[in-house]
């Protein structure tokens, strides 16, 4: 099972790790059972994404993708954030060994969820809007 | 804190011994011939490997004439496995009695036979990891074809109470094979004395190459080969001799039988010394008995935090390490040993497994406790699940 | 006649190459992780077992995943034969085609399956060693399972007709494994191109060192393990990758395929001399096709005298040499391959193999020509049998 | 298989190759077929064994035996020679490979089956002396 250096790299020196105090969006998947929970936090102006934290609890990948995905939409516009795909997320770590693929998509749920949380806040049904967000299968 | 090197994996494997390479080395470029060739260059080999096996039989208490040279642990197991099973199977013999926390080696060994008909008992482990004799004797049938219980335990540690079990087979007239791929070398092995009638053991654990192994097998017991061709091994396990590999298991035996006993105490004060150093650590838990334990093993569960982030920091500090058995390490489930245990898979997740050897200095050991702490600490920071155990402490 | 050093057994085994020894040294003592680990040390020793997978499946003609580790040619044999026999019985399929000449490697294995209920047909070769398409087609039945045959003999050295074997298969829907152990290296494979769903092959035949084996399965082909255990080899090979062997099996089979056909015209060229030279002894005979065999293979019976006596006399002038399969030296019996030829017992007692590659010099050839008739001269002259030989022919 | 240095020194440098003219015994035993033929020649002078020699077809170890087996008994009585066991060759020759310890019976049997052949010249019946001598099973 082989983590690109570029994972290596996200997981020692993870960025925006932390939280966001009075977050407009805050979402959690995973659970501890199958070993990934992701927290996401996003600060949300205007439709922009001006800040994004994690906490993880999990592997390597699990970690690593919570940085990448934090840093893949910050900066970014909400819309642009909803088309996030865990694809993208693996190919801006450089890959992912096949048994880790599924912290990726963990990240992209766990980005979405906040953004869910962010929408729930406006007042607005996200379901049409981000879909529905299953939780990982045991 | 200047950045160390310390490889405290020695149960994954182990770095071949300089001892064991130099006694390699003339076997792969000069003496090269096939031991079963008749002329010089060939019987120079045939001679090497009866020396070798002269020596993996003296450090077993065994006859050179029962050890049979394997590529390693895992064929060794599934040999002794899959042979008894065939043999006894002609005799009406179908069931395998095992523990639940062997080496996939085993069980997954087992689970293919149960494919194919036999049936297996699983013994239970208690909460330190061992194995009571008493159920071994309870789950005994007539038609019990095996005992396999593992001599120690890779992840935990454990030492079985292996003469007892021995005694207790020998009673019921059943065979008993044990995985001792982590014992040897670090507990006092004596396969005549001890009663053991199957053994495996595996050389890279013990500072030769990787892909040599041997199966111990009591003389009269015949069981088929798991490798046929050849007349090699007595023709019992076919394949061109690995020579080095076996002229370096013949050393790296010898020299990890030397003293044992001096070594293990060496290795136990400083095991400990770590051990307390991280227990330190709230919420963490010794895995398995302290007190019968190999010597060089450590294993603890730390909440709130899961296994791989945690090795990875650890080597950006230098420090090799596992969680579970390597084998797994790509695998999603938590270990079936710290399952065994009764730990939950929250906790399971959580553990880190040092296995270190008497190259370890008293400088490394502090290292460790230094190093442990901190990478416990960072990773817990920005960990959901550690704010819920100190939330729900409060 | 000064005395050289000739090592002329490379069917048997051959030297580890100094390219292969020294990628494989780094293994030993430094890069020793365990590949399964997740430190840098273990990810450092995955990649390189995936970069030597890169070159075998290269050579091979192959994809990587098709390609698997195994500890030598007979277990990849073993492993391939078993595992398909397993396989097909599940679909009522019990019956495998293999050939009277294959390596005891695949014979024994296919005699150990006909005793646990499996039909086995041993296809004839003729008189120049070689199987006929047309005898491997009636041999398939409704419920074949498996035709096994092998790539080149390693004893008389012919090259079989692979392609229109596996055609054969494929039009009949049967699987076909060939046993490439003596081919690899020698001649141009490419298992796609050719159709073959399975192939052996050994380390210690092209400079790798002896212990190491691939087994490749044509993708789709899902056979049950020979080992169970970790998750090495995509689960369906366990037990810790021996890394150095495979790093140097990746260089060695590199090595080997480079330039094959430019070597083998030099090898062809300098065997034929010698074959010619030892023709011109009266009362031999080249055994095997002349042209359609191994560039490096020589077998000749020279009547009169008894081929171990050759050998060792061979040996006292530094020629290292075989008669028959090195395995089976220490046996009584005459080479199956040479009786499968129709010589007798007697004629059959007294061959001589050398196999040559290209390191070989034009002076070692002469001398190689100028020894043999000296010890044959030497045997037959107190030899009772030679004397009938030659009163029979007066 | 482990040849000792005896064995190989008795086999490259075979003792007492070659045939007696006008042999006072001369006994012969095993086939090719089994790869082993084994011929000895005696000179016997007043029941003592002056001169002996071998032809042999087979491997190292039966031209060793043979070499060894008319070392052992050249210059001793008839009587001493019929002691001869093929235990005494081998240990002569410090020991055979267990696949070998064949040859060393085919050496006893072919000095036997020579001082038949010598008792029979001398119009004696052999087989109360020296016994039956079978030959080897293919
Ligand atoms: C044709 C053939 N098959 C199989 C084998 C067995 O290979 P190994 O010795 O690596 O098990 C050999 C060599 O001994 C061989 O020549
Ligand atoms: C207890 C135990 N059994 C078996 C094995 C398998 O040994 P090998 O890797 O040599 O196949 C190991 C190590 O991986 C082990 O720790």
């Amino acid at each position: 099972m082989l983590y690109s250096d570029k994972v290596i790299d996200h997981f020692t020196n993870p960025r925006n790790v932390g939280e966001i105090e009075n977050a407009d969006g805050v979402g959690e998947i995973g659970n501890a059972k199958c070993g990934d929970i992701m927290r996401m936090y996003l600060k949300i102006d205007d439709g922009i994404i001006t800040d994004a934290k994690f906490k993880t609890f999990g592997c390597g990948a699990a970690i690593a993708t919570s940085s990448m995905a934090t840093e893949l939409i910050k900066g970014n516009s909400v819309e642009d954030a909803l088309k996030l795909t865990n694809k993208a997320v693996v190919e801006a770590l450089d890959g992912l060994p096949p048994v880790k693929i599924h912290c990726s998509v963990l990240a992209e749920d766990a980005v979405k969820s906040a953004l869910s949380d962010y929408y729930t806040k406006q007042g607005i049904d996200p379901v049409p809007i981000v879909g529905e967000i299953k939780e990982p299968e045991e | 804190m200047k950045k160390r090197f310390i490889y405290a994996d020695n149960a994954a494997t182990t770095a071949v011994s300089e001892n064991v390479l130099n006694a390699m080395l003339p076997y792969f470029r000069y003496e090269y011939g096939n031991p079963s060739s008749i002329y010089k260059l060939g019987r120079d080999n045939e001679q090497a490997v009866i020396d070798a096996r002269n020596k993996v039989a003296k450090a077993l208490g065994a006859d050179p004439k029962e050890i049979f040279f394997t590529s390693c642990g895992s064929e060794s197991d599934n040999w002794a496995i899959k042979g008894v099973a065939e043999l006894m199977a002609a005799k009406g013999k179908k069931h395998i009695v095992t523990s639940v926390f062997e080496h996939h080696a085993v069980l997954h060994t087992t689970e293919y036979l149960q494919k194919k008909g036999y049936d297996v008992t699983y013994v239970p482990i208690n909460e330190k990891g061992l194995i009571d004799p008493e159920d071994v004797k309870k789950a005994i049938r007539d038609d019990t074809a095996l005992v396999t219980i593992m001599y120690a335990n890779n992840e935990i540690g454990t030492i079985q109470p292996i003469e007892e079990i021995a005694k207790i087979c020998k009673e019921k007239g059943v065979l008993f094979h044990t995985d001792a791929v982590q014992a040897v070398g670090h507990v006092n092995i004596d396969v005549h004395k001890q009663g053991i009638d199957l053994l495996s053991l595996s050389g890279h654990k013990i500072h030769a190459q990787k892909g040599i192994g041997v199966l111990y097998v009591r003389k009269g017991i015949n069981i088929p080969n798991l490798i046929h061709g050849g007349g090699q091994e007595k023709g019992k396990r076919a394949g061109t001799e690995n020579v080095p590999a076996i002229v370096g298991l013949g050393v790296a035996i010898e020299d990890a039988t030397k003293n044992i006993d001096e070594k293990g105490k060496k290795i136990t004060a400083i095991r400990n010394k770590i051990i307390d150093g991280i227990l330190k650590i709230p919420y963490t838990r010794l895995n398995g008995d302290r007190d019968k334990r190999l010597p060089g093993n450590i294993n603890i569960s730390i909440e709130g935090i899961e296994g791989e982030s945690i090795l990875l920091l650890l080597d950006s500090y230098g420090i090799c390490a596992s969680s579970g058995s390597a084998c797994t390490s790509g695998s999603l489930d938590p270990s079936h040993v710290l399952l065994a245990l009764g730990l939950t898979h929250e906790v399971a997740h959580g553990s880190l497994r040092l296995s270190i050897e008497d190259d370890l200095t008293e400088d490394d050991a502090d290292y460790i406790i230094e190093v442990v702490p901190k990478v416990v600490e960072r990773l817990r920071s920005f960990s959901p699940l550690w704010e819920g155990i100190i939330n729900n402490a409060v």
